[in-house]
């Protein structure tokens, strides 16, 4: 199993990503965002928390333009798996690979709690591990995570079921609560929670290390 | 160019005082030009050359046989022992304010403190793991207080946060005296690997000096003259070119620097802060005994028309100097150009004493280098006894739940999480105890030992009783290490007071120096780094005495750390006297 | 060549920084200010020559976000 | 009554967003663009009558931070 994980120049989640990936068993490979491949039978993609480009302009703009970008969407098209948390979310959102967009937190300040969020959807490799509807405890650091897309687009994430966690008590003005989102084939995740940070004990929970385990089992299982 | 004539006025608007403009001229046998005096004025400030202070400093105790580098390095470092592969660690740490331009722009002035302590850390080859920030603010009614809070706050965070630094600790409080003079001290502790620390000492003749990070600009032009000057209603025209932080910049550098380390093309380095050519070049040619020359026409820019005098004197921010071992140029090159950052070549190491400055082929300065490093004025000023204090009115008698009840409801005692939640606390994944209660605790990557954290000092005792203020500032700091399971290790102050022109204020220096000395000798917690900030004065008014103590702790098994589970049934002990 | 960019929200999109100086302005005793929308400007020197087609190339590809922004460009 | 508020670093303070912005361009192959400067540009809806003055009040207090910030009404 293996995972690549993007680097941006000023990603700093990057490294925990990678802890969380090598702890459900993955071989991780670091990608700099000046490439234009990803290496050979990767099998995930981690697109890391963190300050891409210190979120100047808006929080994930400029990276989700950078050379890498290219190679990342060829990477999902083929079917291949994505997780973005935090920044990688919003990454996610720019290039246009998820639907909607990250707007500054309702209260205007970044938000640093370990949050309650529910998982909303099972169905998928991500959150397969999880029971419908449990409530887990996630970390979240962002200032911007409100989440916000059309009418239109917020019917559809919720009726074909990709709305995959949703905060109990909605910290940032997120639409419908909505804290990490499917693809249409379920195969990319962005959230803005940071599953990564609640991967042993001593982090104070563990409540994320599911998510990638479930990820390693699809994948074996496959 | 032609630079401005040396006059009365002139020198003093360098904060030179009449003496030392003459101690100048002994010193260089002439007049100075504009651009020396400059460089004068940056290395003989209150900021850069502790001359009010160095006298005292000296009886601090500083080693321990836990001590690799004590004070006059970028910062302190302490062994912890082992990594997962056996190679011996240290942990590198200091704290430093940036009172004065936090109190004019709070935003900018909090995220370019906490900028600049960060590139110490880096500068000396330690990945930076955790920051703290001790703020004082004046009464939470007073008309500025609200701004510089949220301002503050933010730019801490949106430096910290932004670099992927967990911060973990800190202090908050409200009092009449800081009205006109906020502190923000900024504390960061980063991690190395105890045989590959880089320090400032240059080494080699004719090697090449080279400029790194961002462009310089006019920012702060002036900045560290400021410092040592007390605020009054002409504030507003001392306003420097306001220095702007750029976390993303500096990540990228300390990235690029860490990098450039491992290659082992760097012979030495230093960080720009305060006037930052002049200091920076200056400290490592002598602490090297060699000449330094520098080339401006090389340094990057980013505004059109500087000049030499502006150059050397611009606070412009995540800059760092270096000098390279020639062979190794191309390599270093390509490390910088990888992260997209400024390398340039400004100059090289020379035999001779002299700092050599030239610009647009113009010797513009041309100043004996040691003596300029070693020569600024140091004062025995003048202090007297702080006096006991008042006898206390007698506490009318409370209720004891009405009493805890205004305690926690009060602006200093209750709960800091409105501030604590504006950090990322858990960045890097080693966050093992958030900051909340006591101090806060890192693991030491990949392995089951932990780093634990604390900033404290109670300005009312100090000012009661400076020796006794100064040891409980120490013991306080001691204690929150221990209730997290951790052995004491060493402490970093930020000592911030008043006026020390003044007698009165003079005397509660030197008393809280005697009182942090005697308890850290005694607690074996020797003082590694640290910073010290005079006129914190508006108007004649000056703080509470605030000496601020960084301690760090090490837990070698975090297994056995005091967690704080608390549940029902356990007993409550009080230890103590 | 200097370029200017307007980047707003698009209407219907909440803006929280526009809602935020709103009521920061109320509470400091401005009445009547009825809506604020906060959006950015982008100044550019861009080379002589450069076209129309381009800038919109840049503000469609970067500068602004078109899912929530529309932008406004004067050469 | 619409009010056009236009918020710009000083020259001279550092702009690490408009620098930020200006490289992505050039990578992104979008060349000659040599500089970039990001501000605010905020629209208010306020009350008929609101005068100048009290535009101006509203950015000296709140709208710019004039410090590192300069600001341009447009009423
Ligand atoms: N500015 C700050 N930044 C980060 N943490 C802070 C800050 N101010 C206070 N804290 C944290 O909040 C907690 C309570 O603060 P305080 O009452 O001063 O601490 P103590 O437990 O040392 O008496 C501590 O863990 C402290 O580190």
């Amino acid at each position: 199993m293996k995972a690549a994980i993007l680097v941006f120049p000023g990603s700093n989640c990057d490294r925990d990503l990678a802890v969380a990936f090598r702890g459900a068993g993955f071989d991780v490979t670091m990608v700099w965002h000046k490439e234009t491949t990803l290496p050979d039978g990767i099998d995930v993609v981690g697109v890391p928390g963190g300050f891409s480009y210190g979120d100047y302009l808006r929080c994930g703009a400029i990276a989700a333009r950078s050379p890498i970008a290219g190679a990342l969407a060829d990477h999902a098209v083929r079917g291949g798996y994505v997780f973005g948390p935090c920044n990688g979310f919003q990454i996610l959102c720019e290039t246009g690979m998820l639907p909607g967009a990250l707007l500054r937190n309702a209260g205007l300040k970044y938000i640093c709690r370990t949050v309650a969020l529910r998982v909303e959807e099972t169905e998928s490799a991500f959150t397969a591990a999880y029971k419908q509807g449990q409530v887990i405890d996630i970390p979240i650091a962002h200032h911007d995570g409100n989440y916000t897309a059309d009418p239109e687009t917020l019917r559809r994430l919720e009726g074909e079921g990709r709305v995959a966690f949703r905060y109990v008590v909605t910290p940032n003005g997120a639409a419908d609560g909505i804290a990490g989102i499917l693809s249409e084939n379920r195969r990319v995740l962005g959230m803005m929670p940071h599953p990564e940070r609640a991967c042993d004990a001593m982090q104070g929970g563990t409540d994320g290390a599911a998510l990638f385990k479930g990820l390693a089992q699809a994948l074996v299982a496959a | 160019m032609t630079e401005p004539a040396i006059t009365p006025d002139l020198i003093a608007a360098h904060g030179l005082k009449p003496e030392e403009y003459e101690r100048i001229l002994g010193i260089i046998g002439r007049e100075p030009s504009f651009t020396e005096l400059g460089i004068f004025s940056a290395m003989w400030n209150e900021h850069c050359s502790y001359k009010s202070s160095k006298k005292w400093l000296r009886t601090l105790p500083t080693e321990g046989p836990q001590v690799i580098c004590g004070p006059g390095e970028n910062a302190g470092v302490v062994a912890i022992g082992p990594d997962a592969d056996g190679h011996e660690l240290a942990v590198v740490f200091k704290m430093e304010s940036h009172n004065h331009p936090s109190y004019i722009e709070p935003y900018q002035g909090a995220s370019t403190g906490m900028g600049g302590i960060l590139r110490d850390v880096f500068t000396m080859g330690a990945r930076p793991v955790a920051a703290m920030n001790a703020l004082s603010f004046g009464r939470p009614d007073h008309p500025k207080t609200r701004q510089l809070v949220h301002g503050v706050v933010e730019g801490i965070g949106g430096y910290a946060n932004a670099f992927g630094v967990p911060t973990l600790g800190g202090e908050v409080r409200f009092h009449a005296s800081y009205d006109g003079n906020c502190l923000v001290n900024a504390f960061a502790a980063g991690i190395a690997r105890a045989d590959s620390i880089f320090y400032s000492a240059a080494s080699g003749v004719g090697r090449p000096v080279v400029y790194l990070g961002a462009k310089t600009g006019r920012d702060g032009v002036g900045g560290a003259t400021m410092a040592s000057a007390e605020f009054d209603d002409t504030i507003e025209d001392k306003r420097p070119t306001v220095q702007v932080g750029d976390p993303f910049t500096e990540k990228r550098l300390m990235e690029a620097t860490l990098e450039l380390m491992a290659t082992g093309a760097v012979v030495s380095i230093q960080d720009m802060g305060a006037a930052g050519l002049t200091c920076s070049a200056v400290e490592m040619g002598d602490k090297g005994k060699l000449g330094i020359r520098l080339d401006l026409d090389a340094v990057p820019v980013r505004e059109t028309a500087m000049t030499a005098y502006e150059m050397m004197l611009s606070e412009s921010q995540e800059r760092m100097l270096m000098v390279l071992d020639p062979a190794k140029e191309a390599e270093a090159r390509a490390v910088f150009e990888k992260w997209d950052l400024d390398f340039a070549v400004v100059g090289e190491t020379i035999a001779e004493d002299r700092f050599v400055v030239v610009h647009g082929g113009e010797v513009r300065a041309d100043l004996p280098l040691s003596t300029l490093a070693s020569s600024a004025p140091e004062y025995d000023r003048p202090w007297e006894e702080t006096p006991p204090p008042a006898i206390l009115a007698p506490i009318p008698a409370a209720d004891p739940i009405d009493a805890l009840r205004s305690l926690i409801g009060s602006p200093n005692y209750c709960a800091r999480d409105w501030v604590v939640q504006q950090y990322d606390t858990q960045v890097m994944g080693d966050s093992v105890a958030l900051p909340g209660l006591d101090g806060g605790v890192i693991r030491i990557h990949g392995t089951n030992r932990g780093l634990a954290f604390t900033a404290d000092v109670t300005p009312r005792y100090v000012a009661a009783n400076p020796v006794e203020g100064g040891k409980q500032a120490v013991a306080e700091a001691y204690r929150n290490l221990v209730a997290k399971g951790a052995r004491p290790l060493a402490t970093t102050d930020n000592l911030n007071f008043g006026n020390p022109e003044k007698p009165a204020i003079m005397g509660q220096f030197v008393g809280a120096l005697d009182g942090i000395g005697q308890a850290c000798r005694a607690l074996d917690m020797p003082i590694v780094s640290g910073n010290v900030s005079l006129y914190n004065e508006t108007d004649g008014s000056g703080i509470d005495p605030t000496p601020t103590i960084g301690a760090v702790g090490l837990i070698e098994d975090l297994d056995r750390r005091i967690a704080w589970d608390v549940s029902q049934g356990l007993i409550a002990l009080l230890l103590g006297e | 060549m200097k370029v200017r960019v307007e980047v707003m929200l698009k209407d219907g999109v909440l803006d929280p920084q526009g809602e935020a100086v709103r009521h920061a302005l109320g509470t400091m005793g401005f009445a009547g200010v009825e809506s604020v929308r906060q959006g950015k400007l982008i100044e550019m020197d861009v080379a002589e020559g450069t076209t129309d087609a381009e800038v919109k190339a840049m503000c469609e590809r970067l500068l602004a976000n078109t899912v929530i922004e529309s932008y406004r460009i004067e050469m």
